[in-house]
């Protein structure tokens, strides 16, 4: 074993974080209906916001900034879930429906 | 349909991983001592139950206060008052979806045997809740008095841990 | 509206009672008089208060149920409630609309017959809203046909019933 | 069960996608229904589509029994057709059969019969105020009204020997006479009613959750009550002032002075008031009675152990704790009836509650419904 | 704006008046009747079911079985046999036979017997773990009562003067009787 | 090796464990108490409550729940309000009046929120006249 | 550290739990057929992030990533669910494409980790800086209110703006039949 | 012999202690809040259904033990013997997991609430954030257990706990937010220890601080009370509308759990607002701080909450948004800004 211990190793967290994305990058595309979608969507983020704090922890100019830029992140993931919601809640009132391939056939 | 049977041993048979009759006896005290009413009430005796429930009797003191409008927390269901042909297949729901172990009192003359309502034609009513599922004390009366109504309840513990442990009342 | 009333076959026991009864021991408390409605087509029979229980009555055809309670309804009287009454023996049904009035001492009866073994009436469920459940009721006990009713299904009786029980022939 | 379908699937047929509704079921064995009341609603989220009142859970052939037992044997049923205002519907039937046999009843047995009504009325409403106070979620009012209302009980079970189901009125007065004890008892409950009165002011109407709850809620105009049938205090909440007690005066009634309170608001809160109100005016109505109460016999003198009606059809209306409360009898001059009828005002006013309801929020609806005072047998019977 | 402070400001007077209400009560002494330890005694009319009243003369029923009480019964839960003993005058019932879980206490039955032979009980609190007990013979009731009596008195009955209005049977150890208030 | 992170963070663990065992325990014993034979008459035992009545329709449905707008004004607003936390800890502090105006700002554009929302009609519970989606 | 024996592996334990986590609540967001699963798998994977958060030094973070994704978004989306979509069909099983789109997806995310794995093998970490333990929370709050001042008013009017445009859209959808 | 025997249990005591004096500490202090909260929510119950009925005239339980001490035992037992019953087509995973994932939080979040200066489990610096953060997790979870019960009622109910529980959350926080401005932290024993002294320098009285400071400990006290789902707030039991409201398909121990996690949560909602508010376990007058002090300011409130529940009648739900929305955070956005005023404007001047 290392001697650095496990959570000590900027690789456990950048193999997280790309697992992450994957998984979302998959669930993105594989999900039928947008709340699926969005939900992929926030796995990415997450993705993205462990890589940031990872990096900030392991090469840290000034340990507040990652965090705060992490912080930004997730509030605008939070306005972009309450913009995103609000828009599924609209298609969905105006076409019944959330599925992604409905909505296609819809529209064309 | 079944029969209504020995409940001292449908309990032995509800828990056939204890084998200690002391623990038996625990469980069983438990069980009679928070007896969690349905809130339940059909018709007139409904009233008494709830006069029994109110602060001149207070059925709080044998910790059966906690009427539960959930059939699902509740372990006794009072049927109190007339059960007719529609609401038979209803209550026979809810009384499948109490859980084990349960018990059924039937209060006042209505469910136990019809009581006023029955007569040579009658199209409605059921004529008595023993006939649709099991029923462990009766109650007569119409309506019983709250009294009663918490008789029969320690008829019940009476039932469960074999002894009772309050004085009987002569009635004066 | 016809102002005939139309003579109504078989003899009822009513007819008897329902002369204005000179007898009455008391006078009214409150008298009916003048007709309040006398200005409407429909004649109206004064009975005597004390001894019936209500002030006016009419007997019509059948089909005038509706224009009588529309006019009525333009006097302000609300429905008090829907009945039958099987006259087995005449082979007839009686359907019986209450009515009385909101501010002034004043009931108001109307019956109609029509033929048991084809019993239908218009509803007047389309003036008074509330005769809705009533209708129902009286179809419920009595077979009686509200045509136009919105929704003639057992009221009282179980979801599946086909039995009227107040026919004076229904056996449970 | 003639479940509508179309409503959640109808739309499919027509290429549109199915509305947003759900079939929420309430009763029969609900805690908000106070019986077995059904309540079918359709819902969009939390506002009320269509809310159905399915009934008839404890239909208990009433009017089944009146054709099939004699005057007096049907007696003891009036009692069970409304059990929180019995001493009404008893006083209803045997003044339908005193109408009819031309009994006169003694002005002591129609006294007595006012107190009773009016205690009986007051107890009604007393469980109906707990009851109610229980459907906003307020379990301690209940249980002081169930306090106030064990006094009322002790006292009619002295005279009558029950407490629910009374069978004290007969044809032609009373089966006996009060004692002194009831009238000091009695006139003790009216000085001690008085300030629990206030006391459930203070607790509960002037409560501002409560009132938030009630005010402006669900409100009945008087024509729906007039199309509808509405009577009682439910008609009274929306301004009209008709009382049976006045209109159509009976038995002792006009020997009062009492007013018939009306709320012109037509809310759930003018209801609440009307009966809040009703009390006050029944305690007012016992305080005559025992101060004018006349000596004399509770029973009339000839009253034939078997009581045959001339023919014809009677009727006779009561003003319950509910509403309008009338009988019908249609004799053929035998020892039965041929027919009886009972008019119940919870059947009237509960049937208004789908159009009143429509669009309402699940709560509000439910405070609607309380606001009308149902007893479930006496709209099924 | 300062209605709804003053809305706010009542809304929460009230409140604390409601809270205040709940507290006094807390204090006050409790209105519960202790059942089982203590008991009401029932009020003169209370009407339990029916039983057969005592001649007290001979301490044997009074009823003839003249079955006007069954008759007038509405529930038909009275059957009423008689047999006319040798000697006697008048028959007398053998059994009495009440089904109690049909009857809807309305008192016909006492009212229509003309000769005060049956009365309501005082049994207020009958539960049971079978609805065959509430069937029930009045007669056969009497006469244990009646033996049992004889054979606490030691004496025989007919010489026991028994009040219309039996005494009450002796209140269990600690119980305390509760006047209707 | 961080000894009061890491021993926060084993508390933490050990609580998170402790509540889940906790919770969990009754259960097992239940597992080993509970009654088994039934005495059911209809089988219906494993039927949704719905009062007696043998449930029309799915309960997992298209629940349009009113209260959406109020979720979603809450997640902006909820994740604002956290923002202040760190700005509160430190907030007491010899530092200028700048902190305050800033606050004042903040606070002032998240109350445009309330107001937004208010002039829009979130908050208001009226009944519905027509019958939606008809 | 030494008040706990063995701490070391205790708190490797942990590590390795959280990292299951995520994972787990990932995969579960990802792949599970009811929808209202995936919200849970995302809730799940968030508490996991915010165990890793904290061993990153950051327990401010991971609190606010549990308070902001679960207390908030994850509420939002059920919120969500039960208007617009209870459940979603169970997908019709095409093997291949799941394959395919598993494939594209484990390809990016290899690449971006060897991406990541050679930034940080080129750097040169050495025992990485312990810098923040509590006072974290205290340097953002500072940096929030001076150099980091105009961010801060920004986000609040993002936010702001979000829910405008949010209130917005929703209510426009309410209005049509 | 005894002598020796306890001597020798002294002795081992010792031994263990010194050897890992941590672990025993977590230990001793897991079992003792696992304890207190198992007792508190037993008893919890009896309090309050003995008060309920005081408040009501009438005794209460009385028949089983003493004064019905033994009751909730019996109810215990009772419960720990019902069939567990999941009804068909739930999502069952969900269903089970519902209750722990209810408990655990509370009982995870009682970890850092400070008894007394020593008492307590541990003192973490961002103790009062956390305690929000699993609140959160409650929140999710009461929502998926009313969810997965696939109950219209539940479902419901569920819906409306959470938009409840989140609306009243904003106005916690804020106020929170406003304590923790005041104190300059968030760790809860240096909260506590902030307010030492008499009790005028408990946080609820420190009027020149900010004026509205009594308004802001009732806004928390509301918040509270809708937190933790109690009258008039309770909306997860509206009876009279939703039978049992999202615990409605729980039976047995399901319920019971519920149960006990609702009052674990009163008791950490009265805690925190011990410690936030009326100055923990400082004692009123200044001196013989302790535990007592705290537990009395907490049993007291726990008394208040009891008193309130069966004084009013249940909220309209949305009148309870509307109160939140509309009233508690203006009212707590306006005491923020007025105490970070007062922090600014008048504190530089007075000192
Ligand atoms: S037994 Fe008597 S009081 Fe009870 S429900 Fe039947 S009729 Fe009513
Ligand atoms: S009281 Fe009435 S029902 Fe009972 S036995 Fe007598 S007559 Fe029959
Ligand atoms: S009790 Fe009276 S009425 Fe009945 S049979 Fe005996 S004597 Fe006749």
């Amino acid at each position: 074993m290392n001697e650095t211990p496990l959570y000590d190793r900027p690789e456990i967290y950048f193999a997280a974080a790309a697992f992450l994305l994957a998984v979302g990058i998959f669930g993105l595309i594989r999900r039928r209906t947008l709340i699926g979608m969005l939900i992929s969507g926030e796995l990415i983020f997450s993705a993205a916001t462990l890589n940031v704090m990872a990096f900030n922890r392991f090469r840290a100019p000034d340990p507040a900034v990652g965090q705060i830029f992490v912080l930004f992140i997730m509030g605008l993931a939070a306005a972009e879930v309450g913009i995103a919601l609000s828009i599924i809640i609209a298609v969905y009132r105006n076409y019944r429906s959330v599925k992604t391939k409905e909505l296609s056939e819809l529209n064309g | 349909m079944e029969a209504p049977e020995d409940n001292s041993q449908l309990l032995k048979d509800c828990s056939p991983y204890v084998k200690f009759a002391k623990l038996d006896e625990l469980l069983a005290l438990g069980r009679a001592n928070s007896l969690w009413p349905l809130t339940f009430g059909l018709a007139c005796c409904a009233i008494e139950m709830m006069a029994a429930g109110a602060s001149r009797f207070d059925l709080a003191r044998f910790g059966a206060e906690v009427f539960r409008p959930s059939p699902r927390q509740a372990d006794v269901m009072i049927v109190a008052g007339t059960v007719n042909k529609k609401m038979a297949a209803a209550i026979k729901t809810l009384y499948d979806q109490m859980p084990e172990p349960k018990w059924v009192i039937a209060m006042g003359n209505c469910a136990i045997s019809g009581g006023p309502f029955v007569f040579p034609g009658q199209y409605a009513v059921i004529e008595g809740v023993d006939k649709l599922f099991p029923v462990d004390v009766f109650i007569p009366g119409c309506p019983p008095r709250p009294e009663a109504l918490i008789e029969g309840l320690l008829k019940l513990e009476e039932k469960l841990t074999g002894k009772r442990r309050w004085p009987v009342v002569k009635p004066e | 509206m016809n102002p005939a009333v139309p003579e109504i076959p078989g003899d009822s026991p009513l007819k008897a009672a329902q002369a204005p009864a000179e007898q009455a021991a008391v006078t009214p408390a409150v008298a009916p008089w003048p007709n309040p409605l006398a200005h409407l087509q429909i004649p109206f029979r004064a009975v005597d208060y004390e001894v019936k229980g209500y002030h006016l009555e009419v007997t019509v055809a059948p089909g005038e149920v509706v224009a009588v309670a529309t006019q009525l309804d333009k006097e302000g009287l609300a429905l008090d409630t829907i009945t039958g009454v099987d006259w087995m023996a005449e082979g007839q049904m009686e359907v019986v609309y209450d009515y009385f009035h909101l501010a002034k001492p004043l009931r108001v009866v109307v019956r109609t017959r029509i033929p048991r073994d084809k019993p239908e009436i218009d509803t007047i469920s389309g003036v008074f809203p509330g005769a809705n459940w009533h209708e129902r009721e009286t179809h419920d006990f009595f077979g009686i046909k509200f045509l136009g009713h919105p929704d003639l299904t057992p009221f009282l009786l179980p979801e599946d019933a086909t039995y009227h029980p107040l026919r004076k022939d229904f056996v449970a | 069960m003639t479940e509508k379908a179309d409503f959640l699937t109808g739309d499919v047929a027509a290429g549109q996608p199915p509305r947003e509704t759900f079939v929420l079921n309430l009763g029969p064995q609900h805690p908000a229904t106070h019986g077995v009341l059904r309540v079918k609603m359709t819902m969009d989220g939390e506002y009320i589509v269509r809310a159905e009142p399915v009934c008839g859970y404890i239909h208990r052939m009433q009017e089944k029994m009146g054709e099939n037992r004699t005057y007096a044997q049907f007696l003891p049923n009036t009692s069970r057709i409304d059990y929180l205002s019995a001493m009404t519907y008893t006083h209803a039937f045997v003044g339908a059969v005193e109408r009819a046999a031309k009994i006169p009843v003694p002005p002591r047995a129609e006294y007595i019969r006012v107190i009773t009504s009016e205690l009986n009325r007051i107890s009604s409403h007393l469980v109906w105020w707990g009851a109610f106070l229980l459907d906003l979620g307020g379990f301690t009012p209940l249980l002081y009204a169930f306090d106030d209302r064990e006094k009322i009980l002790d006292l009619l079970e002295a005279i009558t020997g029950a407490r629910l189901t009374y069978c004290y009125y007969r044809f032609g007065g009373l089966c006996n006479d009060v004692d002194d004890s009831f009238i000091k008892g009695t006139r003790e409950f009216v000085a001690h009613m008085r300030p629990r009165l206030k006391m459930y002011r203070g607790l509960v109407t002037e409560n501002i959750i409560f009132r938030k709850r009630l005010e402006g809620i669900g409100p009945i105009s008087q024509e729906m009550c007039r199309k509808y049938g509405a009577t009682g205090p439910v008609i009274r909440g929306s301004g009209v002032s008709y009382d049976v007690r006045r209109v159509e005066p009976y038995s002792a009634y006009p020997e009062f002075d009492f007013e018939i309170p009306t709320f012109p608001g037509g809310d759930s809160m003018a209801r609440y008031l009307v009966r809040m109100e009703e009390m006050v005016q029944s305690l007012r109505i016992i305080e005559q009675a025992l101060d004018k109460l006349p000596a004399g016999p509770v029973m009339a003198d000839k009253v034939p152990r078997v009581l045959k009606l001339p023919a014809g059809d009677y009727c006779y209306a009561v003003e319950a704790a509910r509403g309008r409360f009338a009988v019908r009898i249609v004799s053929d001059n035998k020892e039965i009836p041929y027919r009886v009828k009972l008019r119940t005002p919870s059947l009237s006013n509960l049937s208004l509650f789908e159009e009143a309801s429509k669009g309402m929020l699940l709560p509000d609806a439910l405070a609607l419904m309380g606001s009308l005072d149902l007893v479930i047998p006496d709209i099924d019977r | 704006m300062k209605s709804a402070l003053k809305e706010i400001a009542v809304g929460f007077n009230s409140l604390i008046t409601g809270m205040r209400i709940t507290l006094g009560q807390f204090f006050k002494r409790s209105v519960t009747l202790q059942y089982p330890h203590e008991s009401l005694k029932m009020s003169e009319r209370f009407r339990g079911h029916i039983e057969l009243v005592k001649d007290p003369a001979t301490g044997k029923a009074i009823c003839y079985a003249c079955k006007l009480c069954e008759r007038a019964c509405p529930s038909d839960c009275i059957i009423v046999e008689g047999a006319k003993l040798d000697g006697a005058k008048k028959r007398s019932v053998t059994t009495y036979q009440l089904d109690f879980t049909k009857c809807s206490l309305c008192g016909s039955c006492v009212e229509a017997c003309r000769d005060g032979a049956i009365r309501f009980s005082h049994d207020y609190n009958l539960a049971s773990l079978s609805k065959e007990e509430f069937v029930m013979d009045l007669f056969k009731r009497l006469e244990t009562e009646r033996e049992e009596e004889e054979r606490r008195e030691g004496k025989p009955a007919s010489a026991v003067p028994v009040a219309v209005k039996p005494e009450a049977a002796q209140p269990a150890a600690g119980q305390t009787k509760v006047e209707v208030k | 090796m961080d000894d009061a992170l890491f021993g926060d963070l084993i508390y933490i663990f050990a609580f998170c464990l402790g509540g889940l065992v906790f919770a969990a325990g009754p259960f097992v014993v239940v597992h080993l108490l509970a009654a088994r034979k039934t005495r059911n008459v209809s089988n219906k035992t494993q039927q949704a409550i719905e009062c007696g009545i043998d449930p029309i329709g799915d309960a997992w449905i298209r629940y349009s729940a009113v209260y959406y707008l109020y979720a979603l004004v809450f997640v902006a607003f909820a994740v604002d309000v956290l923002f202040l936390i760190p700005v509160a800890v430190v907030y007491n502090r010899e530092f200028p009046i700048r902190d305050f105006v800033e606050l004042l700002i903040f606070v002032g554009i998240l109350s445009l929120v309330i107001v937004y929302a208010w002039k829009k009609g979130v908050f208001e519970w009226k009944r519905r006249k027509t019958i939606p989606n008809s | 550290m030494k008040a706990f024996p063995a701490s070391e592996i205790i708190v490797s334990a942990i590590f390795i739990l959280c990292l299951a986590t995520t994972g787990l609540g990932a995969l579960i967001a990802a792949l599970s057929v009811r929808i209202i699963r995936s919200v849970c798998g995302l809730a799940i994977c968030c508490i996991g992030l915010a165990g890793l958060y904290y061993f990153l030094h950051s327990p401010f973070l991971a609190l606010m990533e549990i308070l902001i994704y679960v207390g908030a978004v994850c509420v939002t989306i059920v919120f969500a669910i039960m208007l617009a979509e209870p459940d979603e069909q169970p997908q019709p099983d095409r093997h291949g494409a799941n394959i395919l789109w598993g494939g594209i997806a484990l390809t990016v995310s290899v690449a971006l980790l060897w991406g990541l794995w050679r930034l940080s093998c080129e750097a040169d970490f050495t025992s990485p800086p312990n810098l923040m333990t509590d006072g974290s929370i205290r340097a953002i709050g500072i940096s929030l209110l001076t150099t980091y001042s105009l961010a801060f008013e920004l986000i609040s009017l993002v936010l702001f703006v979000a829910i405008l445009g949010a209130l917005a859209i929703a209510r426009t959808g309410r209005t049509k039949p | 012999m005894m002598q020796s025997l306890s001597g020798f249990i002294a002795g081992f005591w010792q031994f263990i202690a010194s050897l890992w004096p941590e672990p025993l500490r977590l230990v001793l202090f897991l079992g003792g809040i696992m304890a207190f909260v198992g007792l508190n929510a037993a008893y919890l119950v009896w309090v309050e259904r003995k008060g309920a009925a005081r408040f009501q005239r009438r005794p209460g339980p009385t028949e089983v033990g003493y004064a019905g001490l033994l009751q909730p035992i019996a109810d215990a037992v009772k419960l720990l013997t019902k069939q567990l019953i999941v009804p068909a087509g739930v999502d069952a995973t969900l269903f089970r997991a519902a209750p722990l994932m209810v408990m655990a939080p509370a009982l995870m979040s009682l970890a850092v609430i400070p008894f007394s200066d020593v008492l307590s489990a541990r003192n973490i610096n961002v103790g009062l954030l956390m305690i929000f953060a699993f609140g959160s997790i409650n929140v999710m979870a009461l929502m998926l257990g009313g969810w997965s019960s696939r109950n219209k009622y539940a479902i419901i109910s569920a819906a409306r706990i959470v938009s409840q529980n989140v609306a009243y959350e904003i106005p916690m926080l804020l106020v929170v937010i406003t304590m923790v401005m005041v104190t300059g932290t968030m760790n809860l024993s240096d909260i506590v220890k902030a307010q030492a002294g008499p009790f005028w320098h408990w946080n609820l009285f420190k009027v020149w601080v900010n004026p509205l400071m009594p308004v802001t400990f009732l806004i928390f006290y509301i918040c509270m009370l809708a937190e933790t789902n109690r009258a008039p707030f309770d909306m997860a039991e509206a009876e009279s509308e939703l039978v049992a409201g999202a615990y409605t398909e729980y039976s047995g121990m399901g319920f019971g759990v519920f149960f006990m996690a609702e009052y674990a949560n009163i008791l950490l909602g009265c805690s925190l607002a011990t410690v936030l508010f009326l100055g923990g376990w400082q004692s009123p007058i200044g001196i013989w701080s302790g535990v007592v002090w705290f537990l009395l300011k907490l049993y007291f409130l726990v008394f208040s909450v009891v008193w309130i529940r069966w004084t009013f009648p249940r909220t309209q739900f949305y009148g309870l948004l509307n109160l939140s929305w509309k009233i508690l955070i203006p009212v707590s956005l306006f005491t923020l800004i007025l105490s970070s005023a007062m922090l600014k404007l008048i504190k530089p001047f007075a000192a």
